[in-house]
């Protein structure tokens, strides 16, 4: 018998620190969001359409056709690609299941696989993180041109990123391969810092 | 010492803040400014008029300009680690604490030995090196070149690393104006008035351009405090960004546009996390170039002396920075703008002692300002030359209408030859400038798509019509981006002339007369240029270094060519335009790195195990952007190779652990998954059973080996393929050409999982004793169960999903276990536990080499890009039966000839031998020669198993000479022994420790 | 006129009055016995070599602007000879020689200044690659040096050693590798050619060939028709315009790669160093500018010219390589158009047109090919047979395999 | 120089790969002169200065193949379209 099931270590760990003011006075504020459950879904050839209708039945979701993310309650999809989502449910126990859920419900018009481990994604709230984001993201974020819902696929600091904002306060969540997390987070901080940077676990 | 008193700061007036005192030092000496001074304003305050030395002759070089034209007053600005050369003092905005010296001259600026030089320059003309130094031919680098290369060159870079930070930033609006003067911000007012987000940005540290440096009068209100108002209104406006000290630099593809924002460098030292400066990438939907006009010289005798000014600076150091360079002043101006400089020193109380206009006849106006003045007036007259020391100028020579020559006793002389619009940008994507003989100015010709010329920079050079440029351009720029302009009323401005009679040089100079400045290339350089043939503008440029200089001839190239055509009979637009390559003014290299350097330079990923590596003490080793454990050396272990050849014996002997992670991870599913693989690998796949892996090697279309890897077949439409660590990438875009671009028509999705897993290698004879008690009950591991290359899913630690392969690199039992990356950490700690027992050892990428090289793998060293599948003796994988990508062009000769290099494997013959990679090999006794080279190792390892060294190298017909005898021939590192040839496998070659 | 310390001196003397065109603005003959299409460092070597060589000297040297506007006035000077295969290395080992020589040969200063150049390398497969790479040279002949890490700590100790992304691990020395002046190069075959009788046509921009029966008769240009037994096309970017007027395709793609030159400053750096690592390579001019490049745009591209991506690739090179350099300012950025063939290695021969000869293909190894190519181009046009040391550039090499590929990176022109 | 990814929006061109030539087809390889065929698929270029059709990779974003047709002369992007189905 083996022993107890080890503790998870998530990509972001040892990786954030905070500089300057407290909380109510930072300028970004950042938090992991590890406990999100992702699985790229691609359409089969010639299933979009029924993948689509799938997604509406199971979770009242109008699949975007654009960089664009569509949620209802802990589920959302963002379009990734043609053809392409990444799928998220928030506060997910158990997130290999999410997408042996979805592979299950898909059947013959999507293929699904996990990506909770695959991406690492980082919440970047506050009042600054926009002028943060602009020092690495060619993208303008700018209300008048992004918005909540709005999702890129870009590159921050050499580091391929998804990014999508949640709400207007500005709330962004960005994904990176697992594997960068400590370069990505180096590069945040190294751009926050001017403003003050809190972090929250 | 105490400060000097500042003697040359007028008494009242000028843009400074005369509340508060700013200390610097100049050479050692400490003086005095103000904020709103820059270096080169307060040091003509403080009475200093020699800033430098020229790059050729070492002249005494003063202050010629008020801006970024600046070719003379070059310093070193700060010190140490932060010391910034041929920083133009011009630019440089005074703080408190300012340290700067004067460049290239020793051993001081008034007195400087290199002058020597200036003796010389009969024989140091423009193209002189060519014609000499080429005798005898070893005393060029030994002689000539070092003398040359001290002498030249300016100011001295630190030898430190930069201290300070830099940064990029992206940015995005509908209009750029670039240049903040009253055409700038009449565009910017114009455009965000109409709803546009507007970016407005200025070199300078305040807006307003000439507004600061001239005394005019704008809707009955000063230019200043017009000025105030109008950027006033611009910052309420919450959708226009201001950005000051901000310099536009170049323009890009698609309306992308390079700026540099000096963050810092009005401070001694950045604030705490700011950087010192940062690069904005600004993408524009329009771009209002508002640029200005730069004033030029007319070449004359000695019109490099310190105390020779352009009119327009002298201008902006009386009205803007209330500092006087002259008490005695000439003016040597062909325009009628240049007269503005006789009001403004009466204002003053600067003497002007004399005007010189070259025109036959001027206004009956200007003659009056000139009595008002009590100045002499040459109506007709030409400076011929000008007089001085390095301390300043004495007299000017004027000839006048009538032929005669006066001398004129001045301190100074302010000089304009009319204007050049600013139009740079406008020529950064290739169009050349237009001549326009009204003007006698270069103006902007093709203007890149999006970008509009306004003001000045159009060679409209009155105030009035910048005005009413701005707001026409800056309206249509909105309107343009989607919005509805209405363009506001142009503000009231009073009529100006210019009246330009074009004078480019003056004849019968008997003193040096320059041309560019910086260079020291004089008129007669350009003489001399044109009688050897360099007529062409390129190669005068070229030949003489016209223009090539820190300032880019800003004040000089239309001179030079004016010059050129002068003596070729030509027209100016016959002989050729000036042009120009970004940046429009010098970019610090810092800046265009920004984030990356050190260990910043690139990302860096760590493995699911790093953590847990690190507190092992592993030594760590790039491995493209990963770092991955190299081995992992236990107490008492000096030396790398004992540390290996216990990772590799523990292996061998009982089980070790690795995370090869790493390795690339692609997820393909769809009906077509095993065609799509059929067509990409040189072997079949379709026909792989579930629940089973195959090796497989891909090539490229040229038919050379791009990548190989394991692929497993997880269900009847899904696969999971590697690939090597190096190739992840590329393999994944390949096979995203293949299906979307090749064959579109398959059902097959991909995408990469390299990161979802965490995968460990779990090698040697207890691997699976290991294994045994990391899986969750139920799962059957057994040989039958799970033969070599069979995978499963299973579960582990009470749960976590996986995935087993029964694959090996090793040549051991072995196995690959994937867990979800969080995982990752935990997993290798219960995998050294459960191994414990067996005596484990994590081994790292040295033990997984020498391994892989003691079994005859070939891996990065090998697939080196030109070897072909038959090489590395996979040729027999190559299916006939059916197409893949590379089959066809794989059947060339020269890919199929039986001499190629190919794989075998070494051993040195006196086995006690080290072998090294990278040695050629010759035929026993074979001269060391080219035509004797037979191949060269690839890879080596001493091998724990055999107690020698093993190597794998590609050699003439490699398979075919197994016990053959070859030199390893490296002079390299001084090796040169024998070896002899063999299988490619030492260890185990029928395989069975892998099946059992 | 002989170019001396003499005649400088003789001159200074008497004003400078009696330089002479360093060569004659010649106007277009009727016929030659062999055009080079071309003014750049390649067609103007090929003159003078026809004329010195083989006592062809009834050449014309046509170019569509001025002299040496192409990439031998865009470039970063550097000249060596440390190439890895048996194709290439005897030819630039014979460049480098006749490098060696050039300045006596030709009469004019080039600068030829042989101040090393230093590749470092990062990891073992790295130094193994040098070590092979170095052996290879040695075994032609050529110099070469495997440098342990201190060791190029002594030749470059402001590089960065203490926190690099990718430690140096060592390094490649070809102590004869260097730089030269790169515009005097192409001015000094102009005069020597000139002196040889050599017309040099400038502003004449070849528009067609005459072609007959598969056999050349001349050139169609933007002057008239220009006949000639025998063309040569040394044309670098425009290879594939060019050669289309002859009706070829060529596995030749054009693309822009930039260089760079700060201000000038006192010498800071003494030998030309690339770094293995990042894209970046840098040496110090006798000006005192900086002079630095890295990789191509990567996209095709006649614009002689390129975009911020690139420049800041090259940049981060330069800062992560030697932080010392953050506050030195670039001056000026230009780009060359380059003609990457497929395997990154050039082309000297015989096309289907009998009579009409092909010089391509040069990716960016173009400059520091000057003297031999211009030599091996010559002796193709004047025997009809390869030059022994070029033998491997052969058109048909694509087709049979014979591919000459020191990168491997296969037929993908913008990875070499 | 920016491009404009027709899923992802306008991207500056380092997000993406370069491929080259997007007008030659890869040739059946059971034609008789398939030698011949591959060998001008895979290196011989028309290499036009002007407009000029070209394959580049969204590698950064979406991973789409894209036809960009765009001239080499002054980088101007005429048209941009994905390629195949997906």
């Amino acid at each position: 018998m083996s022993d107890p099931m080890p503790n998870p270590r998530f990509a972001f760990a040892g990786h954030l620190t905070a500089i300057g003011s407290l909380v109510a006075g930072a300028g970004i504020t950042l938090m992991p969001k590890d406990d999100l459950a992702l699985a790229t879904v691609i359409a089969r050839k010639g299933q979009a359409g029924v993948l689509g209708e799938r997604v509406q039945a199971l979770f009242g979701i109008p699949l975007p056709a654009r960089p664009k993310r569509a949620a209802a309650g802990k589920i959302a999809f963002i379009g990734t690609g043609p053809g392409q989502w990444l799928a998220i449910e928030e506060s997910s126990g158990d997130p290999q299941s999410f997408a042996a859920k979805l592979a299950t419900e898909f059947a013959g018009s999507g293929s699904v696989c996990d990506q909770s481990d695959g991406r690492a994604v980082i919440r970047v709230s506050g009042p600054r993180a926009r002028h943060v984001l602009a020092k690495g993201l060619p993208v303008d974020l700018h209300p008048r041109a992004f918005g909540p819902g709005d999702a890129a696929l870009s590159q921050i600091a050499l580091i391929s990123t998804l990014l999508w904002q949640i709400d207007e306060a500005p709330t962004y969540e960005i994904a990176v391969f697992r594997s960068m997390a400590g370069s990505f987070a180096d590069w945040l901080i190294a751009s926050g810092a001017e403003y003050g940077i809190a972090a929250m676990s | 010492m105490t400060p000097l008193p500042q003697s040359r700061r007028l008494a009242s007036g000028g843009l400074i803040d005369r509340s508060r005192t700013l200390s610097f030092q100049f050479d050692g000496k400490p003086m005095t400014g103000h904020p709103g001074d820059t270096l080169a304003s307060a040091l003509i305050a403080n009475g200093t008029i020699l800033a430098g030395r020229s790059f050729k002759y070492h002249r005494p070089r003063g202050i010629l300009t008020a801006g970024s034209e600046e070719p003379n007053a070059l310093v070193e600005l700060r010190s140490g680690a932060r010391r910034e050369p041929n920083t133009k003092a011009t630019t440089v905005e005074l703080f408190d604490g300012l340290v700067a010296r004067s460049q290239n001259r020793w051993p001081s600026l008034g007195f400087d030995v290199m002058s020597v030089n200036s003796l010389l320059s009969p024989i140091f003309v423009a193209g002189f090196y060519y014609k000499t130094f080429m005798w005898p031919a070893a005393f060029w680098e030994k002689l000539y070149e070092p003398l040359i290369r001290r002498a030249a060159g300016l100011g001295r870079a630190s030898r430190e690393p930069d201290p300070d930070s830099y940064e990029k930033a992206f940015a995005f609006c509908d209009v750029l104006v670039i240049g903040g003067g009253p055409t700038g911000l009449m565009a910017a007012l114009s455009a965000a008035r109409a709803g546009a987000h507007v970016i407005l940005c200025d070199e300078d540290f305040s807006f307003g351009g000439r507004l600061l440096s001239e005394q005019f009068v704008i809707d009955g209100q000063s230019g200043a405090d017009w000025k105030a108002a109008a950027v006033f209104e611009l910052e309420q406006n919450p959708a226009v960004t201001l950005m000051r000290r901000t310099t536009v630099f170049g323009g890009y593809d698609q309306s992308t546009y390079g700026a540099l924002e000096r963050v810092g460098d009005h401070l001694p030292v950045p604030l705490p996390h700011m950087p010192r400066q940062r690069l904005w990438k600004i993408v524009a939907k329009r771009a209002v170039l508002a640029a200005g006009a730069v004033e030029r010289q007319i070449v004359f005798g000695g019109n490099d002396r310190p105390g020779v000014m352009m009119a327009s600076a002298l201008r902006s150091y009386v009205n803007r920075f209330a500092a006087a360079p002259a008490q005695r002043l000439g003016l040597f101006t062909n325009n009628d703008d240049g007269w503005k400089t006789v009001a403004d020193c009466i204002r003053a109380g600067i003497k002007v002692e004399a005007v010189i206009d070259p025109r036959p006849a001027i206004p009956e106006a200007f003659r009056q300002l000139a009595i008002q003045a009590g100045a002499r007036l040459f109506e007709g007259g030409l400076v011929q030359d000008a007089h001085g020391t390095a301390r300043g100028l004495q007299s000017i020579d004027v000839m006048t209408s009538t032929g005669r020559t006066e001398s004129v006793a001045v301190d100074g002389l302010a000089v304009s030859g009319g204007w050049n619009p600013a139009v740079a940008l406008t020529c950064h994507l290739g169009a050349r400038p237009v001549w326009r003989d009204d003007i006698s100015a270069f103006v902007a010709g093709d203007t890149p798509p999006g970008l509009v010329v306004a003001g000045a920079a159009t060679g409209a050079f009155d105030l009035r019509s910048c005005l009413a440029d701005g707001v026409r351009l800056g309206a249509e720029a909105a309107q343009a981006a989607g919005f509805t302009a209405v363009a506001p009323t142009v503000p009231a401005a009073s009529e100006e002339t210019l009246g330009l009679m074009p004078l480019w040089k003056v004849t019968g100079a008997r003193t040096k007369a320059f041309v560019d400045f910086q260079n020291d290339v004089t008129a007669k350089d350009i003489v001399i240029a044109e009688r050897e043939g360099f007529r062409s503008v390129e190669h005068l440029k070229r030949y003489t270094t016209l223009g090539m200089a820190t300032d880019q001839g800003k004040t000089a190239n239309v001179n030079g060519l004016a010059i050129m055509a002068a003596l070729t009979g030509r027209s100016i637009p016959e002989t050729g335009t000036t042009t120009f390559r970004p940046p429009y003014t010098p970019v610090a290299i810092g800046a265009f790195a920004g984030h990356h350097r050190g260990k910043h330079f690139r990302p860096t990923r760590l493995t699911p195990s790093h953590a847990w590596a690190a507190e092992q003490g592993a030594q760590f080793v790039e491995a493209g952007q990963w770092l991955r454990a190299q081995w992992f050396p236990k107490p008492g272990e000096t030396d790398w190779l004992t540390s290996v050849n216990r990772e590799v014996i523990a292996v061998r002997g009982a089980v070790g652990v690795c995370d090869v992670s790493t390795l690339g991870k692609i997820d393909i599913q769809g009906a077509d998954a095993g065609t799509l693989l059929d067509r990409v690998y040189i072997n079949g796949f379709s026909a792989l059973p579930v629940g089973k892996v195959r090796y497989g090697a891909m090539l490229r279309e040229d038919g050379i080996v791009m990548d190989d890897g394991t692929t497993a077949r997880l269900a009847q439409d899904r696969y999971v393929m590697s690939t090597t660590t190096a190739n992840a990438a590329k393999v994944m875009q390949h096979l995203e050409f293949c299906h979307q671009v090749l064959w579109p028509e398959l059902d097959v999705q991909m995408v990469s999982v390299t990161e979802q897993w965490a995968q460990f290698s779990i090698a040697g004879p207890r691997a699976r004793d290991t294994i045994q008690k990391l899986i969750d009950p139920m799962a059957d591991v057994s040989n039958m169960a799970l033969p070599y290359m069979g995978v499963t899913t299973i579960t582990v630690c009470g749960g976590i999903p996986g995935r087993l392969f029964r694959i090996s690199f090793s040549g051991e039992l072995a196995y690959e276990l994937a867990v979800p990356a969080r995982y990752g950490d935990g997993v290798i700690r219960a995998i050294m536990s459960a191994g414990a027992e067996y005596g484990i050892v994590a081994y790292g990428t040295e033990a997984l080499g020498v391994m892989r090289i003691e079994k005859g793998h070939p891996a990065g060293n090998e697939l080196n890009g030109t070897a072909t599948a038959r090489d590395l003796g996979l040729g027999k994988l190559m299916s006939q039966k059916k197409d893949f990508i590379g089959r066809v062009m794989a059947e060339r000769s020269g890919l199929t000839n039986p001499d190629r290099p190919s794989l075998a494997g070494f051993v040195p013959v006196n086995r006690a031998d080290r072998l090294r990679a990278g040695a050629h090999f010759l035929g026993l006794g074979a001269h060391p020669s080219a035509s004797n080279d037979q191949g060269y190792m690839t890879s080596v390892a001493f091998s724990p198993s055999l107690s020698h060294w093993v190597g794998l190298g590609l050699i003439k017909n490699g398979p075919n000479r197994h016990g053959e005898r070859v030199r390893a021939y490296d002079p390299v590192r001084r090796g040169d022994i024998e070896v002899e040839i063999c299988s490619p496998v030492f260890i185990d070659p029928e395989g069975g420790r892998l099946r059992v | 006129m002989q170019y001396s310390a003499f005649s400088l001196l003789k001159n200074a003397l008497t004003g400078h009055r009696y330089w002479k065109p360093a060569w004659r603005e010649a106007q277009p003959r009727d016929r030659y016995d062999v055009v080079i299409v071309g003014g750049g460092g390649h067609g103007l070597a090929t003159a003078y070599y026809l004329a010195k060589n083989h006592g062809i000297t009834n050449v014309a040297v046509v170019e569509k602007g001025y002299i040496g506007s192409g990439n031998v006035g865009r470039n970063t000077t550097i000249v060596r000879s440390n190439y890895l295969l048996p194709g290439n290395v005897p030819f630039y080992e014979w460049s480098m020689k006749l490098w060696e020589g050039l300045e006596r040969d030709i009469n004019y200063n080039a600068m030829v200044s042989q101040r090393g150049v230093l590749n470092l390398c990062h990891s073992d497969a790295q130094r193994d690659a040098f070590a092979r790479r170095g052996n290879a040279m040695r075994l032609h002949g050529v110099d070469s040096e495997l440098l342990e890490k201190e060791q190029v700590r002594k030749i470059a100790p402001y590089l960065n050693f203490d926190d690099a992304r990718f430690p140096i691990q060592g390094g490649l020395l070809q102590p004869r590798g260097g730089t030269v002046r790169h515009d005097a190069v192409a001015w000094g075959y102009a005069r020597a050619g000139d002196r040889r009788g050599v017309d040099i046509i400038q502003n004449c921009e070849v528009t067609g060939f005459r072609i007959d029966n598969g056999k050349i008769l001349g050139v169609e240009t933007s002057r008239g028709f220009i006949g000639a037994s025998k063309v040569g096309m040394a044309v670098a970017g425009n290879a594939s315009r060019v050669a289309g007027m002859a009706g070829m395709r060529l596995p030749i793609e054009s693309h822009v790669l930039q260089a760079f030159v700060s201000e000038g400053i006192k010498p800071l750096i003494d030998t030309v160093i690339t770094f293995g690592a990042g894209h970046f390579y840098i040496s110090q001019s006798d000006k005192g500018g900086l002079v630095f490049g890295g990789d191509i745009d990567g996209y095709n591209s006649y614009a002689q010219r390129g975009n911020l991506p690139t420049v800041e690739d090259v940049c981060e090179g330069g800062m992560a390589l030697m932080p010392m350099i953050g506050r030195v300012r670039m001056l000026r950025q230009w780009g060359g158009i380059m003609d990457m063939s497929m395997d990154g290695s050039p082309i000297i021969d015989r096309t289907p047109v009998d009579g009409l000869y092909l010089n391509a293909g040069w990716c960016y190894g173009g400059f520091k090919a000057t003297p031999a190519s211009g030599w091996c181009f010559a002796h193709l046009i004047a025997r009809d047979e390869p030059h022994a040391v070029a033998a491997a550039y052969r058109l048909d090499r694509f087709a049979t395999g014979h591919v000459i590929d020191e990168k491997g990176q296969g037929a993908q022109p913008n990875l070499h | 120089m920016q491009i404009e990814c027709p899923f992802c929006g306008k991207r500056d061109a380092h997000e993406f790969a370069y491929l080259g030539d997007a007008t030659v087809a890869r040739p059946d390889p059971a034609v008789p002169d398939a030698a011949r065929a591959f060998y001008e698929y895979v290196y011989l270029r028309d290499n036009p200065a002007g407009s000029h059709r070209e394959l580049w990779y969204h590698s950064a974003g979406c991973h789409s193949w894209l036809v960009v047709t765009r001239d080499t002369r002054t980088h101007a992007i005429e048209t941009i379209a994905q390629v195949g189905a997906r």
